[in-house]
């Protein structure tokens, strides 16, 4: 079998997610190859759109921002930020969008933080911030999360709640208000975590070859369930080639 | 009218200002630079995701407040370094929305209501943490009285009133775009994607828009449909040609990976980020002086857009993230 | 002097009451020609807009609806009714912006009825309904009306409050919460009407040379001061050229 | 698919739709003579200013309900006649908005969002009388419980607080819009104005797409900042050539003065208007059945739009008017 990195292993994780009738929101870096994987292979016929209003986006080189020209060129359609975020939180687009996000926190209910670190008015490390983040954690059907799978990330408390996950679990999120309907994954370096469907706990749906289950929920700031487990398929030879020949051949995220 | 004099009779001291564009694509460059120049302070600056412009104005300490959705350049800066700086120093106070909020309060500004709804953030620290005090807010009349305010949905009656989320027009003092064309009367045609610069544009009190070249009067009515904004929307319309530089421009040139990076290198210590703002900007009289002195006409060329792509095909990015 | 019909004279009126920094937006027919003569005559730099979204329009030809492509022909730009609506709505754009209006009834307010004769539930005559026009008049600085000059139509009581003029008068606009300016002229084939700029009330400004200033009270539904009445200049040479010649040679609404 | 397919899958019996265009521009005609065809009754019609599409619905009988701010077709007929027919004999049900009111309630639907804000039409009748009974809006869930809401602006704090009226979302179950071109995908690109075609596209449960022509998939890419319309919000996308006829289709066809001019004849009077709905449309068996059997290649030949002006030079309009 062909070695493979993490990273790798992450983007065809989040790709194999995906389905010809998604829209597919993507940030910058991983996710938008894990976007371009799964157009590539699983998804030919899912659309990829960003915040920034291009929708359809052909992606022949690889963008570094979703600001960046390349995510115009060969677009369906221009639109703006109101119109993206629109198709959004219309739910008649809504239901078909797939939204991937990154974060600094997650808690156990896949809330997300990508504000601050410590105090929100005193902080000691400051993020970007929400960008469209809350907004795609609000509206899209769907959110995949990635995150580096670290004990300090994953945390019983975020120090801001940025991204509405399923807030306090069980049915608070539609209680709430929310429309979308929420994280449904989290990516990391090690396995994938889904969260289940009555508590909207996290728990631990499968780890990657090589790694240990143990590994993986010592590296869990909150307690895990790992009952269910399994090991995810490595990377076939057709995604590893798809991946590194067509989504990034200059290899500037992989 | 001149970018210096434009910048000087609108971007007045503690001036409520918004700049166009997003992370590394067609931010104002030009105009960000010159308001550095004059030393102008004490600004209130709204963006949604602007990325370079922002930190550039943070840096050179021309921002006392922001409300913004992010402050990154995507893979060149995750988060801005002097934002990031200034955030920890409590140098400049901080107000946080989402994307789509500040879209919306800016689009509230441009149709004249008050505000506009949504359902996003719902349950996030972005409704119930507050950036900026009551006191602030009551200082300034150009604020709002809340952050935002979320009520039942008055259409839906009793206790199954699903939640709204209102968010405040912004109508700043001055809004200041970079475009690819103007003619001289100020009609304005952006290619490619317009972010929210329309709504800025609108909403603002004032509007000043850099262009890479400005033509005859009614030459852009041959294609009415790719024009962007009415001549009698802008207050002054000036020729700034690579004025979104080291940003992108669609169709005329990319962003300059190796400008970002020198400027994280400087950014990220402070004694060498004294010396980018001598260097780049202080010391050069303007941005034909800046990108003389600094950049020269060969890497112009590097950078110049594919007329296909709409950008360029040459620049290495490898090194860059 | 040369004759003229008293919708030329109408049209010169009206044309009269714009200026070079007036964003001129106009509905169908007669104020269209109005708008049209003083972007050729006494205010150049005027901008003629239509609620349909075209800005800047050229008008090389005259358009018989505010849909009609003629509007459409080398604007300056092509928005949405959402755009357009916008721009009065928004103070800044709206400051400049002057409403041409026709109605089937008026009151001494310049309230406007363009929505049925009779009562709303049981009407005897329906009309179009507002179109633009409740939003012209409810966000535009200034307000031009034209009117058929007839008892039936200047009445005490309107039987439907389409748009709102000065509403019961005074400071009773202002209350209400509308931004614009209001009605401020009334253009009829006898003469223009104006409002007092306290109690808001309706008073003759002017009578067409020829017309009898008691035809014009008679022919008015409420009790109105005729003591500031002077004669209105009659169209001259060059307007009534400009008007024939560039804005309707074809004679479609003339 | 074909046209027929398209309006007899999606356009159901007492179903809610709204049709683009506007007065006598680009309405979406081979549709709404192909509904008139399927004798489909009961519908609930949202539309802003739409003009002869309206009124032909209203005058095969098959609208029950109406909301609307303008039925007219400027000169041609200031006050459309079938609609005005109903309205007195109270054959159908109208509320009354504003243009802006309407174009917002779609805007709302397509923002998903239940309402937006304005401060049009305050102190007037259309906030104050309401055409649809509190019963009606109760037994039709698809309706909101209120015209309208007027609320103080939560911004400002106590009396001096500005009056700001809430328009409800619509979200009809079928949008019907004619296009100049589409792919065989379904991304549009409207030419000339878009009026509230858009907003009305995105609101709708279920869109129905009429063109001039259909290109192949992509072809569209190559400037994708003259399209309007995503493929995802299409769900029928038909080729109709002439389709918007007797309205006009900006850069391809003029109204028809002739058309329009005969259709008032027929329309104000009832026994001459059986006869049109027979021959023009019950008798013929689709939209180029009609224009063949009714109007002829010779005349579609004089409405032909002037490249340059987007319109026929070569109509006479005098007669009409």
């Amino acid at each position: 079998m062909e070695k493979y990195t993490s990273k790798e292993m992450m983007a065809i994780a989040a790709a194999r997610c995906i389905t010809d009738s998604d829209i597919v929101f993507c940030g910058t870096g991983i996710s938008m190859l894990a976007a371009m994987a799964a157009k590539h292979i699983n998804a030919k016929r899912s659309v990829i759109m960003f915040e920034t209003g291009a929708i359809g986006s052909s992606l022949e080189d690889l963008p570094l921002a979703v600001g960046d020209p390349r995510v115009m060129y060969n677009a369906d359609i221009f639109g703006t930020l109101a119109d993206s975020f629109a198709f959004m939180q219309n739910r008649f687009t809504g239901k078909n969008i797939v939204g991937i996000l990154g974060a600094a926190q997650i808690d156990r209910y896949g809330n997300l933080n990508s504000t601050v670190i410590g105090d929100y008015f005193n902080p000691t490390a400051r993020f970007a911030g929400s960008g469209g983040g809350a907004d795609v954690a609000s509206f899209a059907d769907r959110v995949i999360v990635f995150m580096k799978h670290e004990k300090r990330r994953f945390v019983e408390k975020l120090d801001y709640l940025t991204s509405p996950g399923w807030l306090s679990g069980e049915d608070a999120r539609k209680e709430t208000g929310l429309a979308g309907g929420g994280v449904y994954a989290v990516i990391t370096d090690m396995g994938v975590l889904e969260f289940d469907k009555q508590s909207k706990r996290m728990y631990l749906k499968g780890y990657y070859s090589g790694i240990e289950e143990k590994a993986i929920v010592d590296n869990i700031g909150f307690e895990i369930n790992a009952s269910k487990a399994a090991q995810i398929k490595p990377p076939s030879k057709e995604e590893l080639f798809v991946l590194r020949s067509k989504c990034d051949p200059q290899r500037l995220i992989l | 009218m001149g970018l210096s004099e434009a910048i000087s009779k609108f971007v007045l001291q503690n001036a409520h200002i918004c700049i166009g564009g997003f992370t590394l694509n067609r931010n104002p460059m030009a105009a960000v630079y010159e308001i550095i120049r004059q030393n102008i302070g004490g600004l209130h600056l709204y963006v949604h995701s602007n990325g370079q412009g922002a930190d550039e104005l943070i840096g050179a300490g021309a921002v006392s407040k922001i409300e913004l959705a992010y402050a990154g350049t995507g893979r060149f800066a995750p988060t801005c370094i002097r934002f990031a700086k200034a955030a920890c120093l409590k140098s400049i106070l901080i107000e946080d929305y989402s994307n789509y909020q500040m879209t919306l309060r800016f689009m509230a500004g441009a149709m004249g209501v008050p505000f506009l709804p949504t359902t996003t953030s719902l349950g996030s620290d972005i409704i119930e943490k507050w950036g900026f005090s009551a006191d602030i807010r009551r200082k300034d009349k150009r604020l709002p009285a809340d952050k935002l305010i979320v009520i039942d949905n008055p259409f839906e009656k009793g206790e199954k009133a699903s939640k709204v989320v209102l968010v405040p027009a912004i109508n700043p003092d001055v809004a200041i775009i970079h475009a690819q064309t103007a003619d001289s009367k100020g009609t304005v045609r952006i290619e490619g994607l317009t972010f929210s610069d329309i709504e800025q544009a609108k909403a603002a009190k004032h509007l000043i828009v850099t262009c890479e070249k400005i033509v005859e009067p009614d030459e852009l009515k041959n294609n009415s449909g790719l024009n962007t904004l009415p001549h009698f929307c802008v207050d002054a319309v000036v020729e700034a040609p690579y004025g979104a530089y080291p940003t992108a421009c669609y169709k005329r040139y990319d962003y300059d990976p190796e400008f970002l990076q020198t400027y994280e290198k400087y950014a990220k210590d402070d004694s060498l980020y004294s010396k980018y703002l001598d260097n780049y900007i202080y010391k050069t009289k303007d941005h034909a002086d800046m990108l003389e002195k600094n950049i020269g006409a060969k890497r112009l060329q590097v950078l110049k857009a594919d007329s296909d792509k709409g950008y360029s095909t040459k620049i290495v990015r490898k090194s860059a993230v």
